[in-house]
């Protein structure tokens, strides 16, 4: 979807503000928030691209006010919602409803340190093999979807290069819509900033993008 | 800019929420700024152009969370901050500083009137014969300016074709910046909504945009 | 592709009813879900300690400094980068398929995701709050120069920039420039010097103080 | 005219200033009326002047002006040539341009053809033929969906148009500003021109409905 977080190129936001020996976090509620998101029960099946879809639906001014781990938290109630698995009146009372039998399968400690290392990945092995060529001049698609994507409207309509093949992968614009992993190949494509940003952007700067095989089609 | 003012096309904003029986103002404040915007002085330099771009300068949390009574609200103290016309302290209090000589040139009742009939005129002669013909095809050319611009980014690259020339008119990407209203001809432009925004668009439709000639290539 | 917003969007007050303090929001949701049996706050404990404390920068360091000194590393590295981290054992969550990109005098690397926050957490840990904030995500493709420039570093013309955004599950490693002086240096001194920053692509690493002298 | 423009630092400038907006208290019935008196102070506004101007926008402009150049147009053939070939001056005759409506156009609904407007990048209206313009035409929602699923915006106003009507859509651009003269109905053969004026309304003038008999 075209919403406020795709944000390449645009202006406005001001200076990038680094802050030097920034902590993993900032105050202790956004560990919690962090570990919650990362170590509590899914939906069955739940595909990881549904929760950065989720967190793009979030309205633009909130998106843009509400920190990182706020709008995980809102990306969880939203997940847990849409799943059944909480109500939004304990979600507002904070407790289950009465009778709630309390599950147990939650993710222990002694198993996290596993799940973050587990290999579990979207690389899919595919029959068909790869419509572009390394090299190929390919041109992104123009195109608006209303759901889900990784192709961002800077890119779109434009010329570019392939540079990489990654095999295939699970696609975001269906998984994320419980529409099944979908695989197709990914590619790594060069875009200059000329074709991007127009005359004015540096002749010797690059921008490169991994776009899914349903983005492009030949230049 | 690519503000978030830029909204052609953008998701996530949610549906059109017309207002049966709208008054013309939703409180007593909104009808007291549109006043202040008619009725106060403001420093010369504040032409409509730059008007507009001190509106898309507002922070984008608060473009998209504040209504619209009130970026003029906070464009006009950014006009008063910027030109010293007030101190941010005065903004703060709602009173004059000590030892400030009170002004007696502000637009009296009964100039009202006559202000809302002659003012915003902004047809200018230019000397130069026009570039572009009427049917002509054109590209609206890839540009990303970090100033004021009425190019928006979704025809930017795409191609149209000229409709109507309008004669010369007050370049808003210059006046807007204190650089001359540098007036050159408008045209207006037809795009496909394929065009715009790909095969999936509707084939019958169209979107036409007010464009000056520097936004304009042949193609 | 598809319509299917989640509810709020018909109904857009009703995400103001939680409490607006994130501490609160977080602790309310905390609670719930442990009554529930949907986390346990244990789990959060060892995530909290190992992003804290086990995985972070040093971990990209390790790496960046086995390349700088065993050429067969890093000749693996730059080819199949996975292959080769897989065997290190930093592979796992937001770590699952790498690429590393070589910084030279000619070249200069720079990552960003522009679209979310995509980030090589098994290789940096957690991203900074800068990389996920709007400013970079919207400037770093536009104007990168502008963005390193305030980050102080300044590019010559003759350099090419390459702005790697992160839109699939490819996370990207910048293998920065070895600093010159720093030939006597062991691994492990020269994994101190590389920082996040450098492996990201907004800094260079910096000989030590006493190297430059 | 580059993205290195010469208006970076200008914009800088003015995006400091809006910085004091997160200091200020947020109702902003409070902030204005502050702001009101702080201007009468310093002598740049009468308050009575304000009154003037709330009285022109509640009672003198409004969607009646519009209304009567679209009943004339109806009624009028020859006007209608008039103020299809040049609206300014046609509009003019009835001494009805003014502020962000000097330079106009009027464009024709017909069986084939349907127009709607709107500003995608602020809120242009033609303010002395349809007075200010309502809350939804300012919005967000309106702004960024009119040109890209102008069709499913028409529906949510009630008005569903068969596929071989070509929608024009006009984005406000420039100060060139725009006057649908939406189809005369059916049936409003015996209609004088002041009853016909009755029918119109601000939305058909915009174009996101139908003038119905």
């Amino acid at each position: 979807m075209n919403s406020i977080h795709d944000m390449g190129g645009m202006h406005g936001f001001g200076r990038v503000e680094a802050e030097p020996n920034e902590p993993p976090f900032h105050e202790r509620w956004e560990g919690r928030a962090g570990g919650i998101v990362e170590t509590m029960s899914f939906p069955p099946g739940f595909p990881g691209d549904r929760f950065r879809y989720l967190r793009e639906t979030l309205r633009p001014d909130l998106y843009l006010t509400q920190s990182y781990y706020e709008q995980w938290l809102y990306v969880a109630e939203q997940i847990l919602l849409e799943a059944g698995m909480i109500s939004a009146q304990e979600l507002r009372d904070g407790r289950p409803a009465a009778g709630e039998a309390k599950r147990n399968d939650a993710m222990r400690r002694d198993v996290v340190w596993d799940y973050l290392h587990d290999r579990t990945h979207t690389g899919r092995k595919l029959e068909q093999g790869p419509c572009f060529a390394i090299d190929q001049r390919i041109r992104a698609r123009n195109m608006q979807p209303e759901g889900h994507t990784r192709l961002p409207r800077y890119a779109r309509g434009k010329i570019g290069t392939v540079t990489r093949h990654h095999g295939g992968h699970v696609l975001p614009d269906a998984h994320a819509h419980w529409q099944g992993p979908a695989p197709q190949h990914l590619y790594t494509v060069r875009f200059t900033a000329r074709e991007l940003w127009g005359e004015a952007a540096n002749a010797r700067d690059t921008i490169h993008l991994d776009l899914w095989e349903s983005y492009l089609e030949p230049a | 800019m690519n503000g978030v003012h830029d909204m052609g096309g953008m998701h996530g904003h949610g549906p059109v929420a017309p207002e049966k029986g709208e008054p013309v103002f939703h409180a007593r404040w909104e009808a007291r700024m549109l006043g202040i915007r008619r009725g106060a002085t403001f420093p010369s330099e504040v032409n409509i152009d730059r008007w507009r771009h001190i509106r898309e300068l507002i922070p984008p949390h608060l473009y998209l969370s504040r209504s619209y009574y009130d970026h003029w609200y906070m464009s006009y103290v950014a006009a008063l901050l910027q030109s010293g016309w007030a101190t941010a302290e005065e903004i703060k209090s709602g009173h004059a500083g000590s030892g400030t000589a009170k002004r007696n040139d502000a637009m009296r009742p009964d100039q009202a009137w006559e202000s809302q009939k002659t003012r915003g005129v902004f047809t200018r002669a230019v000397e130069t014969p026009p570039l572009f013909a009427m049917g002509q095809r054109v590209r609206a050319r890839n540009i990303n300016p970090s100033g004021h611009t009425r190019l928006p980014r979704y025809v930017r690259g795409r191609v149209g074709i000229v409709g109507r020339h309008h004669g010369g008119h007050v370049l808003p990407d210059s006046n807007a910046h204190g650089k001359g209203e540098a007036p050159e001809h408008l045209y207006t432009v037809a795009f496909s909504m394929q065009e715009l925004w790909g095969a999936e668009a509707s084939p019958h439709d169209e979107i036409c945009a007010d464009l000056w000639e520097s936004y304009l290539e042949p193609a | 592709m598809l319509k299917d917003h989640p509810h709020h969007h018909d109904h857009p007050r009703a995400h103001s009813e939680v409490p607006s303090d994130p501490a609160l929001r977080t602790k309310t949701l905390e609670s719930l879900l442990t009554e529930k049996g949907l986390v346990d706050p244990a789990a959060i404990d060892a995530w909290v300690d190992a992003y804290e404390k086990k995985i972070g920068p040093r971990r990209g360091a390790a790496i960046v400094a086995r390349a700088w000194v065993d050429p067969a590393f890093k000749a693996r590295l730059l080819s199949d980068a996975t292959g080769t981290i897989e065997t290190v054992g930093f592979l796992g969550r937001e770590a699952q398929h790498v690429v590393v990109l070589e910084n030279t005098p000619a070249i200069h690397n720079l990552v960003v995701c522009t679209l979310c926050s995509c980030y090589p957490w098994g290789l940096l840990g957690l991203p900074p709050r800068w990389y996920k904030a709007a400013p970079y995500r919207a400037r770093s493709v536009m104007d990168p120069r502008r963005v390193l420039a305030e980050f102080g570093l300044a590019l010559g013309e003759e350099v090419e920039v390459r702005v790697w955004d992160s839109t699939a599950e490819i996370r990207y490693l910048v293998l920065p420039e070895r600093p010159a002086g720093t030939d006597g240096l062991s691994e492990a001194e020269l994994a101190a010097l590389v920082t996040r920053d450098a492996m990201i692509g907004v800094a260079k690493v910096e000989a030590p103080k006493e190297a430059k002298a | 005219m580059s993205q290195h423009s010469h208006g970076r630092d200008d914009s800088a400038k003015i995006a400091d200033h809006h910085h004091i907006h997160s200091e200020l208290p947020s109702d902003p019935a409070l902030r204005v009326k502050a702001l009101e008196s702080l201007l009468a102070e310093k002598g740049l506004v009468d308050p009575a002047t304000i009154d003037a101007w709330v009285e022109i926008y509640e009672s003198k402009i409004g969607p009646r002006h519009g209304a009567k150049v679209v009943a004339k147009a109806w009624v009028d053939p020859a006007y209608k040539q008039r103020l299809l070939t040049d609206a300014t001056k046609a509009i003019g005759e009835l001494d009805m341009l003014g502020g962000q409506g000097q330079h106009m156009v009027a464009l024709e609904n017909t069986p084939g053809v349907h127009n709607l407007v709107v500003c995608t990048l602020c809120s242009c209206y033609p303010l002395p033929v349809l007075g200010l313009p309502p809350a939804w035409y300012k919005s967000a929602p309106y702004r960024s969906r009119a040109v890209l699923d102008p069709r499913g915006v028409l529906k949510e106003f009630g008005l569903e148009l068969p596929e071989h009507v070509k929608i024009r859509v006009w984005d406000s651009t420039a100060e060139v500003r725009y006057l649908v003269l939406p189809e005369r109905p059916a049936g409003t053969e015996k209609l004088t021109e002041e009853q016909l004026a009755a029918l119109v309304t601000r939305d058909a003038m915009i174009g996101v409905a139908k003038v119905t008999a």
